[in-house]
């Protein structure tokens, strides 16, 4: 078996390969966790790859010891297990001294969804947010997984990637996303903005296109980096069409709505804003993505709904409501 | 081989063989119809779970999944939970047709165990935290002059996890003997044999210097498994205990055995009629038929 | 000693006092931490006491144990540990199943300043507000830190009420406000609004006694709950003035400044706002909370500052320049 | 009672037991002026540190606290600070009068060590981070083919935290010879004896089921403790050492030792005389001038 080159954790394991290649001093600590790219690079560096054992707190102690003696660390586990499990490690340790530690995390969003709120990577990005100069890299393909986990060791502090499990068809080309800008326009649009991250990105890029079959022009950015936030770009991504909709797979709280919320509630002029998330629940019971989606509203449709819907506010009423309907049909033709 | 079929399953009268041998065959037969599934670490513990629950060992009604009076069971090792849900299932907690659909949207089985399910009492999946809230429980119960058992079934990789030692001095320090920990100990963990990740975590000297009452054995014999047992309830020196059952992964399907390779993998093509074979129960249309049959034991179990 | 009426540590423990009298279910762990209010309770309740022991995150476990059978189970400990170490336990111990584990946790803010980042309770409303169900109780008094514990004991789900060192006279008469609203007016105004919490609500006080003597009427508002909000007040409040300023001892990010900025940016009229907070920092080295009030502009003149220039922007230079000196000077006469 | 006086500490030539001295009453000044402090955690562990720091056991350049040849001290109960401030002074790491703004606004000294400060490598004063960085700093000196020690300080009271039993099995598993813990095992934690909470976490059985060598000690006695350390940097065998070293919290004023009442309490009014008395050193005046020397020892030190 070899890498798949659509499948972010294989995009990330290529990069951290690159660096390990680089830079005989970086190494990789899993808790006891495998991966095709795990298994590769243990192969060619066994030296260079613990596994520190089921043993997160720890893990993240460790990691922050060999960086303090000049090591770039990877770390490699569950999102929901690598954050919240050695949260007080990841603030003391590794972001009190800014070390160049690098959490590559699998399971962003719903990607373990049937697997329950264990593993769900829902409620992350508050707690990750809230840590002092973290990077968080949440990349919806994997061209910027890959992009990502060379520019976070490049930059040289904490951060973290979160990866989704799915593989799907790149969203972005590298000759026109700048990674260090940490978000993207992927497509063009007037009319309004249709802020996305991670596997959202995908669903805003299918909602874009609907909305332009019913001539209304929707730019898509994807913010594949939560933190830092180049203020100037994203104020900009803000001001420029006169509705803005956010969608994640995250919860409501603490993630890109609170982000992008943080910065337009400061503006002088903002625009018409709706964020679409996940509500501030534990899913408990079998949770797939696409019940998710309908449910909360984050799927394609969803988003092409709240975009029409806040158009219809800011042009009182100019738009006529059989849009929304042909948005559905033509959702169900597609 | 223990011979049985699915009818003698059927019937509700069967051997402590043959539940165990229902339940392997049960597990997989879940987790191929929802594509997903940890085989290796549920059929790990599938004899010390139908020892605890078809053994007499865990008081229980199946109807009454909150009766007051029940033993807590707590699958600290959540992603064993295939043996879990078909012993539940098996038990009468809810139908056996639940089964098929194991992570279906349709179906109320995650990929880990949640206390919307009937008899499961706590969230878990994410390894180290069954026996601190075991603790609690048995804390409450003893508070409350219940005899019962609070029984929390722990892998061995997960006891590298600091809860687990946390829990285990609290446990000790409060005379909780009541409490009783079984240690899953197959001596893997999911990508590594424990003893090369961390050697020390598991051992009997490690639970010792807890304060532990320790008791080593066979975790796939039925006789080792209920002649360890038969005391737990009349323990009252105000020691826990813990059971370091020595167990195989992937027991049940001989080229599953023993591997990580098979933490979390799915047989697949050959792979799998193979692994049906050697479960036995027959052919998937006749061993399904089971899944449709209403509960075989009468409601209420208490031993 | 017996307790002090002043001090919200001591209001807590009496309020678990008359829980305890009430309820013989009730219990109390601690992390090894010690308060004249545990000893109290130790003497009279030797066996609903239990020191689980430096063990923050089986404590919480435990706790859910307690709960579910039955018990309301009170914690005590520094709230950075008491978050922070067992963050995984809480999300999932706890809330998963709403249960009544009721943090009391001192610290709060900057009120072990000079202690270091490692007792600093200025990080911890991101991760908080993101346990789902998590009731999050933030009094700026000792009549508001008893009329929280007791709520909290009686809403009956996850609490956690944050608690300050300092014992400042009490700004809350419980006779008008309404410990169910979450919030309440401490002091009537029409010009702008200054949101508050917890320590800061001493501040914002002050800072309208300053803006008063110039001639602009600020009301304050104590946000004493973080979590559950209603909606439908807190709404209210960010309608009736052109201003807003909110004001916490609390990172920037997931506190309250991002709790309003949730609701504002999607607001149809929203109010000019700015959000006064400490810095997205981990702060080394010796700080004081005075210090911190002037380095941050979370000090009562700093409010007062933000209130003008926010009042500037939206009466497009109504405000001469001269009431900006004018506060500095009383601020020092004051 | 030791004979000493502050001239021998301005003369840089004195008696480890004079320098402890000199510590725990440097300890109290500054303490006394900042208002705050944790005295007794501090007092318990003078003697270790000064073994370590003036006894020639560690390898440190004052004057170039990042030496990287330097060995390592993770003081992991950074509430015993006080004792760590007053040592790195008189080494040399910053001056004396530095400590004198203990907690200060205009001083670098808060009431948690953090590596702002000359000669401290991290941040402490959360409970149970210590010995999992130093196994981290450990592995990367044995990679880097270093002979340098990491020497971690943990209160027995810490050894509660699960953290602590993750790292101990990691230093095992790894074979982290360098790798030197000390318990300052004063028997309290800090509202209660340690074997009242959780009497299993800091016995000998719990570090040698973790796979550590144990040597107990007086831990208030320089030659235990050097002679104990003498072959640090010589063990090789690929096991992590542990000292659990005997101490009495609030060593040096009567009647602040061995009570939980002390942890964090300062004494007041005259109680402050009878600690100054029992302390020596003379009169505040007379003893802070030792805060305003320049530091009497050698820019260099290597063991
Ligand atoms: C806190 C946490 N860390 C990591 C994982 C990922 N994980 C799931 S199972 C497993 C191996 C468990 O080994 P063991 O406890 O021995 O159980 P076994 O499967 O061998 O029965 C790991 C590392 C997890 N679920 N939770
Ligand atoms: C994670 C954490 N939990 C709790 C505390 C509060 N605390 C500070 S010192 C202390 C007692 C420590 O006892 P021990 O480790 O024995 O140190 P000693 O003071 O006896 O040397 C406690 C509970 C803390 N600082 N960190
Ligand atoms: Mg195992
Ligand atoms: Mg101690």
């Amino acid at each position: 078996m070899s890498l798949d080159s659509r499948d972010p954790r294989d995009a990330a394991f290529r990069a951290i390969g690159t660096v390990f290649a680089a830079n005989a001093r970086a190494m990789l600590l899993t808790n006891d966790m495998g991966a095709l790219g795990v298994d590769e690079l243990c192969a060619r560096y066994p030296d260079r790859v613990v596994n520190a054992g089921i043993a997160e707190q720890n893990l993240i102690s460790v990691a922050a010891g060999l960086a303090l003696s000049g090591r770039t660390v990877f770390t490699w586990g569950i999102l929901s297990h690598m954050t919240a499990r050695c949260y007080e490690q990841l603030r003391l340790d590794v972001c009190t001294r800014a070390l160049p530690v690098i959490g590559i995390a699998s399971g962003a969003g719903l990607s373990y969804g049937v697997d329950g709120p264990t593993h769900h990577g829902i409620h992350d990005l508050g707690p990750l947010r809230a840590l002092p100069g973290m990077a968080i890299w949440n990349p919806c393909d994997a061209r910027i997984a890959e992009a990502a986990v060379l520019a976070a060791y490049r930059d040289g502090g904490p951060a973290i990637v979160r990866l989704d499990k799915e593989a799907p068809e790149p969203a972005h080309d590298l000759a026109h996303t700048h990674i260090d800008m940490g978000l993207a326009s992927l497509r063009a649009g007037s009319d309004a903005t249709i802020v996305a991250t991670g596997a959202s990105v995908h669903r805003a890029l299918e909602a874009a296109s609907q909305l332009a079959r019913e001539g209304i022009s929707a730019r898509v950015v994807d913010l594949f980096r939560l933190a830092p936030i180049d203020e100037g770009l994203l104020t900009g991504v803000l001001a420029e069409t006169p509705v803005v909709v956010s969608v994640e797979e995250h919860a409501r709280t603490g993630g890109l709505a609170s982000l992008l919320a943080e910065r337009i509630a400061e503006l002088a002029r903002p625009p018409r804003f709706r964020a679409l998330a996940l509500a501030d629940r534990l899913l408990l019971g079998v949770t797939t993505r696409e019940r998710a989606e309908q449910d909360y509203g984050i799927g394609a449709t969803g988003i092409a709904h709240a975009v029409l819907d806040l158009l219809t506010l800011v042009r009182r009423g100019g738009l006529r409501p059989a849009r929304r309907a042909a948005i559905d049909t033509s959702r169900r033709v597609a | 081989m223990i011979a049985w079929s699915p009818a003698t399953v059927a019937s509700g009268r069967r051997s402590l063989d043959a539940t165990a041998a229902w339940v392997r065959r049960a597990a997989l037969e879940m987790a191929l119809a929802g594509g997903k599934g940890h085989l290796a670490p549920a059929w790990s513990w599938v004899e010390i779970g139908v020892a605890l629950y078809h053994g007499g060992v865990l008081r229980h009604r199946p109807s009454e999944p909150l009766w007051a009076g029940r033993d807590r069971f707590l699958l600290s090792k959540g992603h064993g939970c295939l043996t879990l849900y078909a012993i539940l299932a098996d038990r009468g907690f809810f139908p056996r047709n639940a089964l098929a659909r194991f992570v279906q949207p349709d179906g109320f089985l995650p990929g880990h165990p949640d206390p919307l399910i009937p008899g499961v009492e706590i969230v878990s999946g994410s390894l180290g935290h069954g026996l601190g809230v075991g603790a609690g429980l048995a804390l409450a119960a003893r508070r409350d002059r219940s005899d019962a058992l609070t029984v929390v079934l722990l892998g061995d990789g997960e006891c590298q996890e600091g809860s687990v030692a946390e829990a285990a001095c609290f446990a000790a320090q409060h005379g909780l003997d009541h409490l009783v920990a079984i240690v899953d100990r197959n001596r893997l963990g999911s990508t590594a044999r424990t003893a090369d990740v961390m050697s020390h975590a598991t051992t009997r000297a490690r639970w010792e210097s807890a304060g532990f009452e320790v008791r080593e054995l066979n975790g796939h014999s039925f006789p080792a498994l209920l002649g360890t047992l038969s005391d737990v309830r009349q323990r009252c020196f105000g020691q826990p205990l813990v059971l370091l059952a020595d167990t195989v992964k992937g027991r049940g399907v001989s080229f599953m055995e023993d591997s990580p390779l098979w933490h979390h993998r799915l047989p697949r093509d050959e792979e799998i009629e193979l692994a049906r074979a050697e479960l036995g129960g027959g052919p998937a249309a006749a061993f399904l038929t089971t899944f449709s049959d209403s509960p075989g034991v009468p409601p209420e179990v208490a031993p």
